[in-house]
């Protein structure tokens, strides 16, 4: 029950990251939606994922959004337009809607009744420095490029 | 048999919900933070994906490391977007896309 | 090197990415100690180095076959390059090694070169990881370098409005469109517990029916976003033409194919039991994404705007080249596609190069401020010329012989359906004329020479001379000798027709 | 004859081309000699090849995979054509030098001049239909810059970009006919197509599609009905290039083509008929054009029209020597009268023809070889217009195809009216002011008016060896000498339409002779101010009769042109209406993002089983 309660809550934050009328309520909508998924993987057997996806998830991402969002004006926040029952949104709407639908219809049909899964932590780092090793230098690659990209797109160097 | 593995059909649910409300984000919400968010509640959709059948499919630790590495590129592509936003606040003084529409045709 | 993995591994992918390291660390020391310019070229040379050396390995290597011993490490398993991946590899350095020259004169006037350089090298090799991918979270890794790179790269030029309107647009939009695809595949995930396409593929026959299409549904969505096939193209005219003309050349020469060759891998393992449908829906893509393309061209009136919107009308060829190489089971829409991919990269790369420099020194982007740019720069508006004719497909230039080929398949499946694909490709090509000949009057009819050639016009530098003067004479060379070009593109088709098995 | 010969006249003007640029940047007041140089050893060498047409000969360069192979192979009916364009190219590169001195830009005229030649010699000689396609766009792509070489004029540069787009409108049906073929026999070689679909290997419906895919080709190349329009425009070129390209030689592709492929095509339903009605009707409408014309360019232009509709025409009633032969009369008497035209607008810096008169006078020389080719053009017996044009007349009786070829008469009365006209305009009469000063041009203009002269009065007596050499190429089997063309000739009834045509058209010239050109002239008006007697009578007949045709004309010009200028305002507005749906909006872009889904989704799900 408790994992139901879980996908419940989850699916509560995300209506609020997407509904809510403050931005700043959004991003603490994001950042519960983070830390339940994150519960939720302990409950699955997978701590490492639960643990990167409170530190990235809950903490990095939120605490990212929360600083551009500082950086951006007061006004700017208190002025995001209410939600109106425009085209576009009830246009999105229908069509996610329709998109979202088939995914689940295709979820449902596809899985099998018959599962056991053996709750153990796993050999993650086994994996992640053994058969995925390409991955996680690839990831140290990313950031790399995220980090001079964000550079690039900050550079102030002999500015006059 | 794990609790939390035998609840397939909410965790597909669960799954299906983010994700449409992580595209519904992207698509009809008009605030560029909130299209950012919309991102990384779709990627949390499928490192959910990732995780779960990482569980379902009794090799919990490969799930997990696939979502540790989708859990990075979000937080890497989510810091490219921010700073691609902070420049358009000093270029536009706006973060609407309703006011970010010069390039056109 | 022992197998093909080892060495995409630690031939092409670690040159690469520790050329990029030191790209950027020796051009920040330098650009301390004595000054910007310096930096940038020592992170240019650090870039040519890095790509040609590469590239140089790659010839030297004799070839690569799949299907042969095990990998020689366990973490090497995720690659599995065969010959389609070679021949991306053959497409994608020339590119970037002309590219990089070009950029020591087109970009010197830029802060923070060495960024650039090294994202330059980054974006080289995540298109290269991509080729060589045979997993698919690898693939989706890669796929995220290349991509992060290259938001990076079309809002480089910060200063301005544009490429930063732009560059968001390219990331939120790329970034659903990967995220998209990498649901897909983690729907696949779900069902199979298996990574490997290979042995996703294994598997995807005995599935129920209807995860396996909201896969297939997500990942060509997914991917078609990157590859910019119509409705899913919008963000490319943006970025292409915000972009500094050295990136737009890449991105439009190569980016988007790599996108399309990420679809192509995964069609082609996982996927390979619905490859008809594929084919119908790539073909249905490819004839709505060239008309519109060069519908939308036809009314650009800033140049490299309408270069970007021919970019998506070429895509249609490419596409329509695999649709019916799919559908069909044709070997010439195959050749046909992939030689496209070769012949488009370096006349669409030309174009944007003769007419980023044109741009820069008549200091506009509107048609018709550019008259008699192309007498005053000569070489920049034959260049163009050359570029623009080619891509019209006109005899005796390159694009005229991968076309041919696609219009081939389309006759020789013998259906009306591929008489008529053909006869539309064929017809697009005269709204394509509509666009290109008036650019080429419009560049040398008389104009404000005398002003342009104050500027300093009259005497291009090396570094533009040079890629310049190569792509145009590969664009002729090909368009005479298109035997040449097909030498890597052959053993990529037999590769296909593995899985086709027409 | 060593077959290399057959590579070295394509391949000597192309080089010529690509080393004309070379020229210009090193010496650029030598280059009109260098391209009369290479001009004069092209003609040489097609000549030298047209020595040894007779003999079977072959150059192939093995290019394996996209083209077959390389190869060059002509015979009688590609020598000819051939030597046209290299014996013409030369003397219009030295009519060139004097009458383009001074412009701008003599470097990309010379250097695409050369292009052209060599492009055309390669397209009769080539039996590679692929490799014959790449010549025929380079020849497009050079009469596109040709027509625009005035940079500065931008009728010049529209009337080239809707030669160039007309022209690809025909070429689209051209390539999906190569390819088919290809598909279907396997091979380029037009030869080889020709032995598989005599054996019966290529599908009826296959060679239909491919028929008329080629007719379309053929209709766009030689500006035949109804995407003629681009042709008349094309004299926004200069003269010389006016009288090369779009008089003698890259317009006669088409009908060669014909010519070519007719055995393959022959056998086709309603294929000959379709040549023929193109033909006839073009030859009429183009000949109705001509008599409104008041410039004296657009007159030639709509003359030109006229003649390839004969030239068509003459295919479709099977009457190939006589359509060839036609063509190679009509390359020699049309470059005349263009170049005399040159010579005549270089003089008098106008092109209306009401703005000229008593020329005669001042340009004696010019004048003579203007009537020469005038007279060829109306085909007076003796010049070598009347036996051509007799030959094709006689085809049509002999095929029993009668309302074609009372059309094509007609068309030969409206000739002699316009033709004759255009001369007595322009020669005759007292000098107009405007030609008061002119003079006779240079020597190295009037040479090659005087060997053009020469030849359309002479060219006829080659047929012998003509007919003899067209027989060898396996298309043509009539063989026929010069006494026996005479005696022929002589006895046929084709004879007296000919005749009756000169002389109908005699009194049309004499009964218009006093309408002004620069009004249009009333019916009514004529016939009330002459009274009501026979005479009166019949002259308003006449001139009713040319005040409808010359309406016709016009509305149907205007209609065509509008229909043109209409599919491209569509395509544009089409364009900008797609434009105006992107607005920049994000959100909405990301909507249509999702309808891509959907789109994938449902054809997914049509297609699912």
């Amino acid at each position: 029950m408790l994992v139901v309660l879980l996908l419940a809550l989850m699916a509560l934050a995300a209506l609020g990251v997407v509904f809510s009328r403050d931005l700043l309520y959004a991003v603490i909508s994001l950042g519960l939606l983070s830390v339940f998924t994150s519960v939720f993987f302990y409950t699955l057997g997978a701590p490492y994922a639960s643990i990167m996806e409170l530190s990235i998830g809950a903490g990095l991402i939120t605490v990212l959004f929360m600083a551009t969002i500082s950086l951006v004006e007061e006004r700017q926040l208190k002025g995001e337009r209410k939600l109106k029952l425009s085209f576009l949104s009830v246009a999105g709407l229908l069509v996610t809607g329709a998109v979202a639908l088939f995914i689940f219809t295709a979820l449902f049909k596809g899985a099998a009744a018959e599962h056991a899964a053996v709750i153990s932590p796993g050999p993650l780092p086994e994996i992640l420095w053994g058969k995925r090793l390409l991955d996680v230098l690839g990831l140290g690659i990313i950031i790399f490029a995220a980090a001079i990209g964000i550079g690039a797109l900050f550079r102030t160097e002999g500015e006059k | 048999m794990s609790d939390a593995a035998a609840n397939w059909i909410w965790v597909s649910a669960a799954i299906a919900v983010i994700a449409g409300l992580g595209i519904y984000g992207i698509v009809a919400r008009r605030n560029l933070f909130r299209m950012l968010m919309g991102f990384t509640m779709l990627t949390k959709a499928v490192t959910l994906a990732f995780v779960y059948g990482g569980a379902y499919w009794m090799n919990p630790g490969l799930g997990q490391s696939l979502a540790i590495i989708i859990i990075v590129i979000e937080a890497a592509v989510t810091a490219v977007g921010m700073s691609m936003i902070v420049n358009i606040y000093r270029h536009y003084g706006a973060v609407d896309t309703s006011q970010i529409k010069r390039l056109r045709g | 090197m022992q197998t093909p993995e080892l060495f995409w591994a630690m031939g092409l992918l670690l040159p690469l990415f520790m050329g990029a390291v030191l790209a950027y660390v020796v051009g920040k020391i330098i650009s301390r100690t004595r000054g910007d310019r310096a930096g940038g070229l020592a992170a240019a040379a650090i870039t040519l180095a890095a790509a040609a050396g590469v590239y140089i390995l790659t010839l030297v290597y004799p070839h690569i076959s799949t299907g042969g011993a095990a990998a020689a490490v366990d973490w090497l398993g995720v690659l599995e390059p065969d010959a389609l991946s070679l021949f991306m590899v053959k497409v994608i350095f020339p590119l970037i090694i002309l590219v990089a020259i070009y950029s020591i004169d087109y970009m010197k006037e830029d802060l923070g070169t060495d960024k650039y350089y090294a994202l330059l090298l980054i974006m080289t090799g995540g298109m290269v990881g991509v080729a060589g991918a045979g997993d698919i979270v690898s693939l989706y890794v890669f796929f995220e370098i290349l991509s992060i790179s290259s938001y990076c790269l079309v809002s480089f030029r910060k200063q301005s409005w544009e490429p930063i309107e732009a560059g968001f647009k390219y990331v939120i939009t790329n970034a659903l469109g990967s995220t998209l695809a990498i649901l897909g595949l983690g729907l696949l995930y779900l069902f199979s517990g298996k990574l490997s396409m290979a042995e996703i593929a294994a598997q995807v026959s005995g599935w129920p029916d209807l995860p396996v299409m909201a896969a297939l549904v997500l990942v060509i969505t997914g991917f078609g976003v990157k590859a910019a096939m119509v409705p899913l193209h919008f963000w490319l005219p943006d970025a292409h033409s915000a972009a500094p003309s050295g990136i737009s050349a890449l991105l439009s020469g190569i980016v988007i194919q790599v996108g399309f060759f990420a679809m192509l891998r995964l069609v082609l393992t996982v996927f390979a039991v619905q490859l008809q449908m594929v084919g119908l829906i790539l073909i249905v893509f490819a004839a709505i994404t060239m008309t519109y393309g060069n519908y939308i061209a036809l009314a650009q009136s800033d140049i490299k705007r309408m270069l970007a919107y021919s970019s998506v009308a070429q895509m249609g060829y490419i596409i329509l080249g695999f649709g019916v190489g799919f559908y069909y089971q044709s070997v010439n829409g195959i050749t046909g596609g992939l030689f496209h991919i070769e012949t488009h990269a370096f006349m669409k790369a030309l174009a944007f190069l003769s007419a980023g420099y044109i741009i820069e020194r008549a200091g506009t982007r509107r048609m018709a401020e550019l008259k008699g740019a192309g007498r005053a720069m000569p070489l920049a508006g034959a260049a163009f010329a050359v570029a623009a004719l080619g891509l019209a497909g006109i005899p005796a230039f390159s694009g005229f012989m991968s076309k041919l080929m696609i219009y081939k398949s389309g006759f020789q499946a013998g259906t009306a359906l591929g008489v008529v694909l053909s006869s539309v490709a064929i017809a697009n090509s005269i709204i394509s004329l509509g666009y290109y000949l008036p650019a080429i009057h419009t560049l040398f009819s008389p104009g404000d020479a005398a002003a342009l050639k104050q500027k300093g016009a009259a005497s291009p530098a090396a570094a533009v001379i040079l890629p310049v003067a190569a792509m145009a004479l590969i664009t002729l060379v090909l368009g005479w000798y298109p035997e040449l070009g097909l030498g890597p593109v052959n053993p990529a088709v037999a590769e296909i027709f593995k899985v086709i098995g027409g | 004859m060593n077959a290399s010969i057959y590579l070295a006249q394509v391949a000597v003007p192309i080089g010529g081309a690509a080393l004309t640029p070379l020229v210009g940047v090193l010496k650029p007041r030598l280059r009109p000699a260098f391209a009369i140089t290479i001009g004069a050893a092209t003609a040489c060498l097609t000549v030298l090849a047209l020595l040894g047409a007779g003999a079977p000969g072959r150059f192939v360069i093995p290019w394996q995979g996209a083209l077959n192979h390389f190869s060059l192979a002509p015979d009688g009916l590609s020598a000819y054509i051939a030597a046209v364009a290299g014996v013409l190219g030369a003397l219009i590169l030295l009519y060139s030098y004097k009458y383009m001195e001074g412009e701008e830009g003599l470097t990309r005229y010379y250097s695409l001049v050369l292009l052209f030649i060599g492009a055309m010699i390669g397209l009769v000689t080539t039996d590679n239909l692929l490799v014959m396609y790449f010549f025929w766009e380079t020849v497009g792509l050079c009469s596109y810059a040709l027509i625009g070489f005035e940079l500065h004029n931008p009728a010049a540069a529209r009337a080239g970009l809707k030669a160039f787009v007309t022209t690809k409108f025909g070429d689209v049906g051209l390539l999906t006919g190569i390819m088919v073929l290809y598909v279907s026999a396997g091979t380029f070689n037009v030869f080889e197509i020709m032995e598989k679909a005599a054996a019966g290997e290529i599908p009826g419906a296959t060679l239909a599609l491919a028929g008329f895919g080629f007719l379309m080709g053929a209709v766009g190349k030689s500006a035949q009905v109804p995407l003629h329009v681009w042709l008349p425009d094309a004299m926004e070129a200069p003269t010389s290039v006016s009288a090369l390209i779009h008089a003698a030689t890259m317009v006669n592709a088409g009908v060669y083509l014909m010519a070519r492929t007719y055995p393959l095509f022959s056998p086709v339903a309603g294929w000959s008929d379709a040549v023929t009605w193109v033909g006839a009707v073009t030859a009429f409408l183009a000949a109705c054009m001509a008599l409104y014309a008041r410039d004296l360019k657009r007159m030639l232009a709509y003359s030109t029209v006229s003649q390839l509709g004969y030239m068509m025409f003459g295919i479709g009633v099977g009457g190939l020597l006589a359509s060839q032969f036609h063509l190679l009369s009509h390359a020699i008497f049309k470059a005349l009268l263009f170049l005399c035209a040159g010579a005549v607008i270089h003089e008098v810096h106008t092109r209306d023809m009401a703005e000229m008169g008593g020329l005669g006078r001042r340009m004696p020389v010019t004048g003579r070889c203007y009537l020469v080719g005038v007279l060829a053009l109306a085909g007076v017996p003796i010049f070598n217009g009347f036996w051509s044009k007799d030959m094709l007349f006689a085809s049509a009786l002999h095929a029993g195809k009668l309302v074609p070829l009372a059309l094509a008469v007609v068309t030969a009365v409206l000739t002699v009216t316009y033709s004759v006209r255009s001369y007595i305009k322009v020669f005759a009469g007292e000098p107009a002011p405007a030609a008061a000063q002119a003079e006779e041009p240079h020597p190295s203009m009037l040479f090659p008016l005087v060997l053009l002269a020469a030849g359309a009065l002479t060219s006829w007596l080659i047929i012998g060896n003509y007919s003899a050499d067209l027989s060898r190429s396996g298309i043509i089997h009539e063989v026929i000498g010069v006494s026996a063309l005479v005696a022929e000739t002589l006895h046929s009834t084709a004879f007296l339409l000919s005749l009756a045509a000169l002389l109908l058209g005699g009194i049309m010239v004499a009964a218009t002779r006093k309408a002004s050109l620069a009004a249009r002239p009333s019916a009514f008006g004529a016939w009330a101010g002459r009274g009501f007697g026979f005479d009166a009578f019949y002259l308003g007949l006449l001139n009713g009769a040319y005040a409808a045709a010359s309406w016709i004309v016009t509305a149907y010009d205007r209609l065509t042109d509008w229909i043109g200028r209409t599919i491209i305002t569509l395509s544009v507005s089409f364009g900008r209406l797609l434009r105006a749906q992107n607005v920049g909006d994000l959100n909405g872009n990301l909507l249509w993002l999702v309808t891509g889904v959907v789109i994938v989704i449902a054809i997914v799900w049509a297609k699912r089983g």
